[in-house]
């Protein structure tokens, strides 16, 4: 008698679930809108490069739709936070392509995510244009897979140039204990050969640590000329106030990953005199008018600021370059996605945030060594340093 | 020598912190036999509420310190009386899956005030860092030793000369027994927890401007601040500073002596190798099982 | 309470405690105990509380190892070997408070009794070959059997902890047989019964004796320890006091001293 | 009776799988299936023998790691990679029990988590084999010889008949000798040494039938998504694996089927909460705990039970011994 009730309430369960899945509502339902898929790190402990993304992909949307949409169609941005976690950025993603039917995504924000999601977009034949800098998304070449975010080669080039005309040969590096961090260390092992450069001691850091004085010692102990630190906040910014508590005097390099007035705040006076290669949206003001990029980003940071009420950052530039280069290969593609995959690849110098694009069938990156220009910090502010 | 010092140094700073987050873990273990996985949120709210206080409202130093304190002992007493007190039957595994659904509740909250992004302090007193052979410590872990001493020595005097104290420990043994003589065991468990709480913000308080405090920072500190107090032996509250100090200066030796990757390995090693050789700790009182 | 005369001859004592020794830090619960439990006889052990029954209890079935002494079981040591082995040798035990498995019913509480006698492992319960199926009946049957036998057979299907006090005392006894043990220490069982049930209870163990199972008894109730007991071992403050037929002892004045202090005269 | 509630089941799985055609929603309910062989395994360890375990997600980890290591750099075939996995994983369990189980309540807990944490970090740190924490890429998909499973129907089916086996080994465990054994450590461990049960070789033995569980889930999700990184199987996946079991119902096998199902639902439709996820996730913890410390699945049965009064409870008189 109880079994059967037990079998009766299973069933009664498994029902309810299904219309439960069936129930979640579906957005808007625009018949001839261009849907486009958002994945981005909303919350979580990317959060900071989730949320510009999000805030300039939708940025563009609007303004491309307040004229109009694009042939005819209005845009419409369907997007999910990915919180960084591989399998809700699975989910998410055949959540857009089979019931949202999106003609392409962008996003995801970090290296692991888009990974996890390359071989679905593969299999569905839908363009992705990845937020994230790992070297593996686009090598080896993935036809359905793009990215706008400079890659760490080049950031790596930009540290090794300026430390050959400081004649550095010797340094130390430090680099933290995530994704960013270990394609960071990649690089940097790989070029210091052919710029002559020697690491003396490498180690690792915890995103979330309190303190490491420890590994800056045993790295002061190997002598070195100069310190990359190669993070994403707040690790570096703790880096920086211990080589000031620690008054070591040699010159201290971060990466593009701390190129953010929440470095600044974070640092204070302990980010005095540190070296760091950034997109050129930080220095924007400082560019001769000569420079291509100069118009976009001034166009970028006043309608961010003017919309959002707070300071632009250099990842949301990698958004809003996507959604530009999408909406330039959506012309007169009719929603097909073979062609705009195939317009996307054709595009030739399409100047962008973080630097002018080229797309080829071998470089689904398309960006040279201008993406990155070296600056200074001097006196709580960005200073471009001469190339 | 010199890195030895330095690494001794790091070690203590952060033995420092491990040692405060360990008492709020001794302090509510004594009065409630409890272990509350949200402590490591406390420890942030008290971080992020004193930047709030001190650097926002520019309210003086003390001010700020009190009101923390206060609202991170309210946090601490509304758990109790909401979640901990109306289950009806506290069994060790539902009581652990609450405490964790309040630290990720907490989380939630304090991402929501605070935002995403971490937050800085500057330290109590404008002291360069000491520099003794060549290391450099920060005073801001002195100040950090100075007050959990307090703490400790407020917390010996707490339990052995009060009355609340005592009827504290008697609820911790056995909560029907101290009711049965007259004891409020309700009002005492209420108590621990607004204490614990309270404890943990002060930690919070302590590390603002050593460290970038975030609304995640929480559960990392605390299970860090898990493993100091199992370390010195649960229940003693001279184990709780003894056991961080100790974490602290082996994570800092392990960093400075083989590799940094293995820094956070090390404090759950040594927790593995204390459940497993004494599971009362070092300083801890060895539990007779009486059949 | 018919008076069952005196056990005649002497077969080889199933078991044999030697001056056994155990503390707890300073308290010395036991100090040298030494008796002899004869096969077949109904044994008992009585002393006011305190005495260091329970931890005898306790040492006999390994719950607990002894500081000094031996405990020959069938003549062979078992001291401070691990519970479960003693259970398997044949010493099965109850318990001062009832100590049942409250999610289980009354029939699984038997079964779980029946666990030393049975082999079936992971593999076996997934696969259920015959072979386990079959010793799966049979140890049904068996513990139905029992049941009847301490009369609770028609409470098979209803969750242990449902049942009144004095029954769960009688299931806790089903349980223990459930072991076949040769040997069968009973902690108080009697407490918490009232008198139409240890009544029964003395039946039941007469008819446990019956069947060739020796009795280690603990119990304060004097009317039902003297009626059914063959031998007596007094304890007092962790030692033997005095040992010897039930008559001997309620006249033994040190056993009247222990129990009632002053001289007052033992009622009979 | 048995019988009945798998083909019913079996029935509801072809069903679905015929009926749901959506890609999202087969993903999702396969998503449902590994889970649920998760909480099914860790439901046996808590539920049944009482032994709680805050580091799971380790064992599910090392199951997908070993596979996809494997079949990506020493191109095994999948199907042999299994075996390996719930080899080496049951090794493992095994290794961490001997010690493990001699701990209780809070202290395992912390032991259990403290060796996930070590095996999330060990994972993370040796990057040249396990990919570190941008994770492992490339793992093949599952073929029965010429039938490829890649489809998402094909692998819908391939989980849930899985979980479907898993549920009768369940079952069956449950109503054997091991199963009262299990049970009886948890109502009391000493009381079942007592009874001649050898608890500690009986806690290993299911600690290690928990492990091999999500060591086979962990394949399962790895030859699905093709993909592995560190953060799949970190604490808060462990943490969400015990809300699984206890929201789900201790004890209870179909519990471990509707916890699996909530938790795997719950953050999808969370999406419409955006910042306010976490709250809402912390609260129903929370609030599930604290009203329904027996899960829902008791929780639910004994509402109505009570509601329909369907089963008075008969207490009948008991007849003296007799002679």
């Amino acid at each position: 008698m109880k079994a059967a009730l037990n079998v009766l309430l299973k069933g009664l369960v498994i029902l309810v679930l299904a219309l439960l899945i069936g129930g979640i509502p579906s957005l808007s339902w625009s018949q001839n809108a261009y849907k486009i898929g958002g994945l981005f790190a909303i919350t979580g402990p990317s959060s900071f490069l989730g949320e510009p993304e999000k805030k300039s992909m939708e940025m563009v949307v609007e303004e491309i739709n307040a004229k109009g949409g694009i042939d005819g169609h209005l845009l419409e941005a369907v997007i999910y936070d990915t919180e960084g976690d591989p399998t809700k950025t699975v989910l998410a993603a055949n959540k857009l392509i089979s019931k949202d039917n999106v003609l392409a995504i962008i996003g995801p924000s970090l290296t692991p995510t888009t990974l996890a999601i390359v071989p679905v977009v593969e299999k569905e034949q839908v363009p992705l244009i990845s937020c994230a800098a790992g070297i593996k998304i686009t090598e080896p070449i993935k036809p359905w897979v793009f990215k706008t975010a400079q890659s760490d080669v080049l950031a790596v080039a930009a540290i090794y140039q300026h430390m050959q005309k400081q004649n550095i040969k010797k340094i130390g590096v430090l680099t933290v204990e995530n994704a960013f961090g270990e394609s960071g260390k990649e690089q940097l092992l790989a070029q210091a050969g052919p710029y002559g450069i020697e690491i003396v001691q490498a180690e690792s850091f915890g995103g979330k640590d309190t303190d490491m004085t420890a590994q800056l010692t045993k790295i002061r102990s190997a002598q070195p000329q100069a310190i990359v630190c190669w993070g994403t906040n707040p690790g570096p910014a703790v880096i920086a106030k211990n080589v000031q508590q620690m008054n070591i005097k040699i010159p201290l390099y971060q990466s593009h990953g701390v190129a953010s007035p929440k470095f600044l705040e974070l640092a204070g006076d302990a980010a005095e005199g540190i070296f760091l290669p950034t997109g050129k949206i930080l220095v924007t003001q400082q560019l001769p008018d000569t420079d291509l990029q100069k118009s976009v980003l001034v166009k970028y940071i006043e309608q961010y600021e003017k919309l959002y009420k707070m300071p632009v950052s250099g990842f949301g530039g990698y958004a809003y370059d996507a959604m530009n280069l999408l909406a330039k290969a959506l012309q007169g593609s009719d929603g097909n996605k073979e062609k705009i995959r195939d317009a996307l690849e054709k595009i030739k110098g399409f100047v962008g945030v973080s630097g002018t694009f080229n797309f080829s069938p071998r470089d689904h990156n398309g960006l040279g060594s201008d993406a990155f220009v070296m600056v200074q910090i001097q006196k709580g502010n960005w200073k471009l340093l001469s190339p | 020598m010199q890195e030895f010092l330095q690494y001794l140094f790091s070690g203590v700073t952060n033995g420092a912190i491990y040692a405060v987050i360990a008492l709020g873990f001794t302090m509510l273990y004594n009065a409630t036999g409890l272990i509350n996985f949200a402590q490591g949120e406390f420890v942030m709210l008290g971080a992020l509420s004193m930047i709030t206080l001190w650097k926002g409202l520019q309210l003086p130093l003390p001010a700020a310190f009190l009101l923390t304190v206060a609202v991170v002992a309210l946090v601490g007493l509304l758990l109790e009386r909401l979640a901990i007190r109306t289950v009806r039957k506290p069994h060790p595994i539902v009581l652990v899956i609450i405490t964790i659904g309040a630290s990720i509740l907490l989380r939630g909250i304090a991402m929501l005030v605070w935002g995403k992004d971490a937050h800085s302090a500057p330290s109590f007193s404008r002291l360069a860092p000491i520099e003794i052979a060549g290391a450099t410590l920060l005073p801001q872990s002195l100040w950090i030793l100075g007050v959990v001493l307090a703490i400790v020595i407020g917390l010996q005097i707490f339990h052995r000369k009060t009355m609340t104290g005592k009827a504290m420990e008697a609820c911790a043994i056995s909560k029907r027994a101290a009711s049965l003589l007259g004891i409020p065991s309700e009002r005492m468990v209420l108590l621990a927890f607004a204490l614990s709480a309270g404890m943990g913000s002060i930690g919070g308080v302590l590390i603002a401007p050593i460290t970038m405090s975030s609304y995640d920072m929480g559960m990392m500190l605390g299970l860090k601040g898990f493993c100091a107090a199992m370390l010195g032996g649960l229940g003693s509250s001279w184990g709780a500073v003894f056991g961080g100090m100790m974490l602290g200066i082996l994570e800092a030796m392990a960093v400075g002596f083989f590799s940094s990757d293995l820094r956070d390995a090390v404090a759950f090693f040594v927790l593995l190798l204390i459940l497993y050789a004494r599971p009362s700790g070092l300083l801890g009182v060895k539990a007779v099982q009486r059949f | 309470m018919n008076d069952s005369e005196p056990f005649a001859g002497k077969p080889q004592p199933i078991l044999r405690v030697k001056s056994i020794a155990k503390a707890f830090g300073g308290i010395q619960a036991l100090y040298n105990v030494t008796f002899e439990v004869a096969t077949g006889a109904v044994h008992a052990l009585i002393g006011p509380n305190g005495a260091g029954k329970t931890t005898l209890f306790n040492v006999i079935t390994g719950a607990y190892a002894p500081e000094e002494g031996q405990v020959l079981y069938e003549n062979s040591e078992i001291q401070g070997k691990k519970v479960h082995e003693v259970v398997s040798r044949g010493i099965a035990r109850t318990f001062q408070n009832v100590e049942l498995f409250g999610s289980m019913t009354v029939l699984e509480n038997v079964l779980v009794g029946r666990h030393v006698r049975m082999r079936c492992g992971f593999w076996g319960a997934i696969g259920r070959w015959p072979r386990v199926r079959s010793e799966e009946r049979e140890a049904r049957e068996h513990a139905r059997e029992l049941l009847d036998f301490v009369g609770l057979g028609n409470m098979a299907e209803h969750r242990s902890t449902d049942l009144p006090f004095g029954w769960q005392r009688f299931l806790e006894i089903a349980r223990a047989l459930a072991t076949q043990p040769r040997l069968l220490l009973l902690d108080e069982p009697a407490s918490g019964l009232n008198a139409v049930e240890t009544q029964q209870l003395g039946e039941l163990l007469l008819q446990i004796r019956s069947r060739g199972i020796t009795l280690l008894l603990v119990e304060h109730d004097m009317d039902l320890t003297m009626g059914i007991s063959d031998r007596i071992v007094v304890l007092h403050q962790g030692q033997k006091l005095a040992e010897g037929p039930p008559r001997e002892i309620q006249c033994n004045d040190d056993v009247i001293c222990a129990y009632l202090g002053s001289d007052q005269e033992m009622s009979g | 009776m048995r019988k009945l509630k798998y083909g019913f089941f079996l029935l509801v799985i072809m069903a679905a799988g015929l009926g749901i055609t959506n890609s999202y929603y087969l993903q999702l309910l396969t998503f449902i299936g590994i889970n649920t062989l998760l909480a099914l395994g860790l439901n046996m360890l808590m539920g049944y023998a009482g032994q709680i375990s805050l580091g799971h997600a380790a064992f599910y980890g090392l199951g997908a790691y070993t596979t996809a290591i494997l079949t990506t750099a020493l191109n095994w075939s999948p199907w042999l990679a299994l075996p390996a996995a719930i080899v080496l994983v049951s090794l493992v369990a095994f290794l961490v029990a001997l010690p493990m189980l001699k701990l209780s309540g809070y202290y395992l807990g912390m032991g259990t988590l403290g060796f996930g944490m070590i095996t999330f970090i060990l994972i993370r740190q040796w990057s040249t084999v396990t990919g570190g924490d941008s994770g492992l890429v490339g793992v093949p998909s599952l073929a029965l010889g010429p039938l490829s499973l890649a489809s998402g129907k094909a692998y819908f089916y391939l989980v849930w008949v899985v979980v479907l086996i898993s549920f009768i080994v369940c079952e069956r465990l449950v109503d054997s000798r091991v199963g009262r054994a299990l049970r009886a450590i948890h109502d009391g461990e000493q009381v079942a040494a007592a009874m001649g049960i050898d608890t500690s070789r009986l806690k290993i033995g299911v600690f290690v039938l928990s492990a091999i569980f999500a060591s086979v889930a962990g394949f399962l999700y790895v030859h699905l998504v093709s993909f592995i990184s560190p953060n799949s199987c970190d604490f808060l996946v462990s943490v969400r694996l015990v809300t699984m079991v206890v929201i789900g119902g201790m004890a209870s096998i179909w519990g471990s089927l509707l916890g699996a199902s909530l938790l795997t639902i719950l953050p999808e439709s969370l999406h419409v909460f955006s910042d306010y996820e976490m709250i809402v996730y912390g609260l129903i913890l929370m609030i599930i705990m604290i009203f329904l410390p027996q899960g829902l699945t008791r929780g639910l049965l004994d509402l109505y039970e009570r509601s329909a009064a369907v089963y008075p409870r008969k207490v009948k008189s008991r007849e003296p011994a007799d002679e």
